[in-house]
């Protein structure tokens, strides 16, 4: 099956898909704002290795720049996100997940 | 060669991701992703996309996951009590994510044929020269954009810091 | 790549800057970036058509894709033929004369930066609109002027009756766009594009019944814009705005747009002759019937605006006879002499201090020697007297009339007689007789009276110099009747000579005539004074009943009655549906994101399905 | 498998010069400084202190590895691990020398040559603040703290104007492979200018290297941008805690940063191994003159000697370098020798800078520092780009 010692391009994927899970259970399991923010990035970068994967499978560059996209947008929100947080912090001082539920009646 | 390698990085990739989601302490849980990041910029590198690979580590890990650790280092808050999570959370998380990983992974398997390898040097377009004509070609607006994006962002953290001052 | 676009883009930036930063700037940078633009974009003009000589082909520049939905493609294109040539030269060159004498004339006005930022919005929406190489651009210039023109109709907004006069204009040019649009639906459908090349080579192959249609549809269109029966009301009430823009919009360019659209779809018209003898009729009702309503006029800008009517009305009729070059050429020179008309009574009216009533005028021969000159030099050309320049543009016309139906040729004459008649007893209101008016009249600056004289000697020689249908003879297949004919040219310009001694013998020698005349046919006179009612029967037959039924039927049937209750029975509905799922909003980030997984999984599980019954393999 | 070979000798080679001259730099560190400061400087372990690197290095691995009780323990000696070795990476690209010919293998004076080089020196730099910030906060000390933060905020700071300063002479060069780009520098205008980005191009490129410089400056932790380890307010910064072999770590890094750094600078800005004229105007033959002068001088001293001592050891230096001139003339070796020399020369000289201006400049404050980036590096760097940018595109055939 893996002639050539070449890796099945599905397992690319489904490493994708792992990292992916894995984010999404840190953002469910965790407290920490911080740690919830961080599996959101783990997300990203998984999406982004099935972004390149699929370049490679496609033989385009397209794929790399979405990529790239992806982390200019992620540059941007934990610019922003972070400094929420920081707000957050100062003003309740906790970084509790749930303890940031004024919205919740 | 390229499937050990491949087989190498995907387990410590794995391995950080589980101890991004696990380890208590925030510190060690961005430092986990930091290692997470690097195997997947070999990865990259694996599959050809030299200039992503370069950005994944300029980026992520010497930019975005630096400031991450700084706010950490800044708010010195200790590792998070484990306690109190949603019901919907427990009963119904953990099975959905193992039914999401078993299936999509099914679904790959039988998807893509096996015929479909991954050798080193298989594409060699994704040099930064390639990469560069492709944003700034097709992808010119979408690349002005984003810029107008990072401005805003930048505004935006400018303008939620300064609250904390006065 | 001639930047055919700079011609109209010269007036916007002149907009843009006037517009944004108008009130700062004093009214000297104001004028003369205004006055630069057009010029500016005339002097473009000339370099070009220099370049293109002689122009045999149409020169198409092709900017970018405006709209692409399949095969139908509509291109932001500009050509230049030596059509558009004409008229890019009469707007430019006139515009500008007439940019300088609204210096001028406008120097007191508050709104002077407005005023010459909406002037130069009009002259880029109406370059567009002649340039334009696709009947979507030329629908977008189209729009472009009627926006300018209600602009600068209401533009002394703060007086009722100039904002309804532009609400007017507005609203029964909407008629007229509604046909356009309707027209340009029918293109696309019959043709599968706009581009005047695809479709006009396209048209000898199409049935004659759809033609028709279309060209009918384009004749309502133009109806509008150019002010023809039955929807001319709004060019009287147009003389609310100040009257240089009478003279640009409401003489010389804007309303010769319907002229110009009908000679550029010239060929559709042709090959269906009905919608060409709809247009020859059309035209000649207009052209007497406004001529008639003409005569009774005592506000001097009303007299000329029904004359104006009345030659566009000439116009059409010079197009629908298959003389298109010759409704063209009509064209040109009636722009120079209307233009003096307008821009003469602008003078005595800035001269009595915004009086217009004739009748409080008189013996301002003296006063205002230079207007004088100039509104006769006008008054015999628009009379057609050789060898001013009216005079061969309405005998080209009036020769093709006679060779299309001879009633028509009939009514033309008849209709030449009254417009020299009326020209002249307004100039001779104006300007005989002693001064009837309180204050002190005097000559306008020079800013006025130059451009004033440079069209009088347009109007006088225009017609010798620019010899039109020569021009276009290539370009629209000149009617049989070519040849000069010695005779009818002596009858028409002895016509115009009879108006104009008529006036001379009402007005100067036997003044007692008129009302003698007014007493005898009372009934008819105040029928012919009150415009024939058409406002009033417009009011009664088509307002009325709209207001009344909106009122009651829309109103209250559909909109209390339908809208509402299927509105707040929708909103009922999903309150209830809310009540029922609002329990999902826990308000914890994480049961959400459960829920989204929950449902990703369950997409899988679908197209994992969905693989099964496709056996297998989804990319290969 | 030959590959793998001359790969492993290359590394070998490479490390132990390169660990040689961390050793050494730190000894002439010592020297200038002390002569800038008139005094003498270390001179107790052998001739005029020779040996001090070596006893240095035992002491530090002699030394018992203290951990404090109240530290991170993995984060605590992580750090030094990533900061050191983070350091030295960087070293695998870089480019000594032009194509050499060793029995019969030709390869080149580098480790090895990515197509995106400079992108990768960058990473590996973002990469080394890890170990400054972990070491800060892994200490569990307010000091250490302090500096760590001070020191990656510094560090970040100054990548954007660095990495500006970098992309001008990459848009002359268009390449970013550090082999191509000094490739793209060889030759000269008139003959005798050489073609290096600092002097040639649309836009020579001089504002971009002292932006470059400056910034190297800070990204070392350098006098006058050292505030980490601002003695005064805190300390030794974020190795305060820090002994023994891990502080060497620390120590190494910093000195690794800078020959990367001083390294870069000569690739980017002079020209990597091209000399500063051409071999027709006898380039060649500067090395060995150079050296034969220097002995001479040093066996003059030797003979009239200020100290006991000298008359032996400067005569023996004076040898050695004779020696060293006369390799220069073997034809055999001569190929290899003068591209590395200029190479090493206008690296050497950038040393000298480094520390000159440690010797001479005082210390900035905090906010200046800040403000210094933010407000005059980033946006001249920003300015000088779009010039040349502008100027590459207008002169591009």
């Amino acid at each position: 099956m893996l002639q050539g010692g070449g890796v099945p391009l599905s397992w690319v994927l489904i490493l994708s898909a792992i990292l992916f899970s894995l984010g999404v259970a840190g953002f469910l399991f965790r407290k920490n704002i911080i740690t919830v923010f961080m599996s959101i990035e783990l997300m990203l970068n998984a999406v982004n290795l099935s972004f390149v994967a699929f370049s490679y499978k496609l033989q385009q560059v397209n794929g790399h720049i979405f990529a790239f996209f992806v982390m200019v947008v992620a540059a941007a929100e934990a610019a922003v996100g972070l400094a929420i947080i920081l707000t957050v912090f100062k003003n309740r001082s906790s970084l509790d997940i749930d303890d940031v539920s004024e919205m919740k009646n | 060669m390229d499937l050990f390698f491949f087989v190498v990085f995907a387990v410590v990739a794995i391995g950080c991701g589980i101890s991004v989601v696990l380890q208590t302490h925030p510190i060690s849980s961005a430092l986990s992703l930091v290692g997470v990041m690097g195997a997947l910029a070999v990865l990259y590198l694996l599959l050809g996309a030299e200039f992503i690979a370069m950005a994944q580590v300029i980026v992520y890990a010497g930019a975005i996951m630096v400031l991450f650790i700084f706010v950490i280092m800044l708010l010195n808050s200790g590792g998070e009590v484990r306690a109190g999570r949603s019901v919907i959370v427990k009963v119904l998380g953990v099975p959905a994510l193992a039914g999401f990983v078993v299936i999509i992974a099914w679904v790959f398997n039988s998807s893509f044929s096996e015929l479909a390898q991954v050798h080193f040097g298989g594409f060699s377009d994704g040099s930064a020269r390639s990469v560069g004509r492709a944003i700034f070609g097709p992808y010119l607006l979408p690349f002005e954009v984003t810029s107008v994006l990072i401005l805003v962002a930048i505004l935006g953290a400018v303008v939620l810091a300064r609250k904390e001052l006065d | 790549m001639l930047y055919l676009w700079l011609i109209p883009v010269l007036p916007l930036c002149g907009f843009l800057v006037n517009g944004l930063f108008g009130r700062k700037l004093p009214k000297l940078v104001v004028s003369s970036i205004a006055i630069g633009a057009s010029l500016l974009s005339f002097l473009w003009v000339l370099y070009i058509l220099k370049v293109l000589q002689p122009l045999d082909s149409p020169h198409v520049e092709r900017y970018f894709t405006w709209i692409q939905s399949g095969e139908f493609r509509v291109g932001a294109d500009f050509a230049v033929d030596r059509l558009t040539a004409i008229m890019l030269m009469v707007i430019t060159g006139v515009g500008t004369l007439i940019h300088i004498y609204s210096a001028g004339y406008m120097d007191h006005d508050s709104g002077f930066a407005r005023y010459f930022a909406y002037l130069n919005l009009f002259m880029f929406f109406m370059l567009t609109l002649v340039l334009a190489a696709n009947f979507l651009v030329l629908f977008v210039g189209w729009e472009g002027v009627g926006l300018a023109s209600y602009l600068l109709i209401g533009f002394w907004f703060d007086k009722k009756s100039a904002t309804n006069a532009g609400n007017k204009a507005f609203i029964v040019n909407r008629i007229g766009d509604f046909g356009f649009s309707l027209a340009m639906f029918l293109i696309v459908v019959t043709f599968g594009s706009l581009d005047f090349g695809t479709v006009f080579d396209a048209a000898a192959g199409k049935q004659q019944g759809v033609l028709t249609a279309i060209a009918l549809l384009l004749l309502v269109g133009a109806c509008g814009k150019s002010a023809q029966l039955p929807l001319y009301v709004w060019l009287p009430d147009a003389m609310e705005g100040p009257t240089p823009v009478s003279a640009l919009i409401h003489a010389a360019t804007m309303v010769t747009a319907g002229v110009y659209m009908v000679a550029r779809a010239s060929v559709l018209f042709v090959h269906s002759g009905v919608a060409l003898d709809v247009v020859a009729i059309v035209g000649v009702l207009t052209a007497a019937f406004a001529a008639i309503i003409g005569l009774a006029q005592n506000d001097i800008k009303k007299v000329f605006a029904y004359s104006t009517v009345s030659q566009l009305g000439y116009m059409f009729l010079g197009l629908g006879s298959g003389a298109f070059s010759a409704g063209i050429y009509h064209l040109v020179t009636h722009a120079f002499f209307k233009a003096v008309l307008f821009l003469g009574a602008g003078s005595v009216i800035h001269a009595c201090a915004g009086e217009q009533d004739m009748r409080k005028m008189g013996g301002l021969r003296t006063k205002t020697p230079i207007t004088f000159g100039c509104l006769v030099v006008a008054g015999l050309a628009i009379s057609g007297i050789p060898p001013f320049s009216g005079f061969y543009s309405k005998d080209e016309i009036l020769l093709a009339a006679l060779h299309h139906a001879p009633w028509m040729y009939v009514v033309g004459l008849l209709t030449a007689l009254l417009t020299a008649f009326y020209v002249f007893r307004a100039i001779i209101l104006t300007f005989f007789g002693q001064y009837k008016g309180e204050g002190h009249p005097h000559e306008a600056p020079m800013s006025m009276t130059l451009p004033l004289v440079v069209l009088a000697f347009l109007s006088f020689a225009g017609g010798f110099l620019f010899d039109v249908p020569r021009y276009l003879s290539q370009f629209f297949p000149v009617s049989d009747a070519s040849g000069q004919n010695v005779v009818l040219q002596i009858v028409a310009a002895s016509v115009g000579a009879i108006g104009i001694l008529l006036a001379v013998a009402f007005y100067l020698v036997r003044p007692g005539i008129p009302e003698a005349l007014a007493r005898n046919l009372g009934g008819f006179y105040t029928l012919v004074y009150n415009k024939f009612f058409v406002d009033e029967i417009y009011n009664a037959a088509i307002i009325q009943p709209t207001l009344v039924g909106s009122r009651t039927v829309l109103l209250k049937g559909v909109d209390h009655g339908l809208l509402d209750r299927t509105v707040s029975g929708t909103a009922d509905t999903i309150k209830g549906a809310g009540e029922v799922f609002r329990h999902l909003q826990s308000g914890n980030i994480r049961s959400y994101a459960t829920w989204v997984v929950l449902g990703s999984v369950f997409v899988l599980i679908l197209v994992g399905i969905g693989m099964l019954t496709a056996n297998g393999v989804i990319i290969r | 498998m030959e590959f793998y070979v001359i790969s492993l000798v290359k590394i070998a080679v490479v490390f132990a010069g390169f660990m040689t001259t961390l050793a050494y730099l730190q000894w002439v560190e010592r020297k200038v400084i002390a002569h800038v400061q008139v005094r003498v400087g270390p001179n107790r372990v052998g001739p005029h202190g020779l040996l001090q690197p070596m006893a240095d290095i035992i002491k530090l691995v002699t030394k018992e590895g203290f951990l404090p009780s109240h530290v991170h323990k993995v984060f605590y000696l992580l750090a030094p691990f990533i900061a050191v070795s983070m350091a030295l990476i960087s070293i695998s690209i870089i480019p000594f020398g032009s194509e050499i010919k060793v029995f019969g293998y030709t390869t080149w004076m580098q480790l090895t040559d990515l197509n995106v080089g400079i992108l990768f020196v960058l990473a590996i730099s973002s990469l080394g603040v890890y170990g400054i910030a972990l070491a800060g906060w892994s200490s569990n000390n307010k000091y250490s703290l302090l500096g760590g933060l001070r020191s990656s905020a510094q560090m970040i700071s100054y990548e954007l104007p660095l990495s500006l300063a970098i992309t001008a002479p990459l848009l002359i060069a268009g390449t970013l492979s550090l082999r191509e780009i000094v490739q793209s520098q060889g030759g000269y205008n008139f003959g005798f200018l050489p073609r290096w980005s600092v002097f040639t191009g649309p836009f020579p490129q001089i504002f971009s290297f002292l932006i470059f410089v400056i910034a190297g400056f800070a990204e070392t932790n350098r006098v006058p941008f050292d505030l980490p380890e601002a003695e005064n307010e805190l300390v030794a910064g974020f190795h305060t805690e820090y002994s023994s072999m891990e502080f060497a770590s620390f120590f190494m890094a910093e000195y690794a940063n800078m020959i990367t750094m001083t390294c870069m600078t000569t690739i980017l800005f002079l020209g990597g191994w091209q000399p500063l004229f051409p071999a027709s105007l006898g380039s060649n033959y500067v090395p060995p003159l150079l050296l034969f002068f220097f002995g001479a001088l040093l066996l003059f001293n030797g003979l009239n000697p200020r100290r006991k001592k000298d008359r032996l050891s400067l005569p023996v230096f004076a040898v050695v370098f004779f020696l060293l001139g006369l390799l220069f003339l073997v034809p055999a070796v001569k190929p290899i020798l003068v591209p590395f020399f200029w190479f090493a020369a206008k690296v050497g000289f950038l040393l000298f800078t480094f520390i000159w201006i440690r010797g001479t400049l005082p210390r900035f404050r905090y906010d200046q520092l800040m403000g210094f980036a933010w407000k005059f590096l980033f946006p001249a760097a920003l300015i000088n780009l779009l010039i040349t940018g502008l100027l590459v595109a207008l002169t591009a055939k």
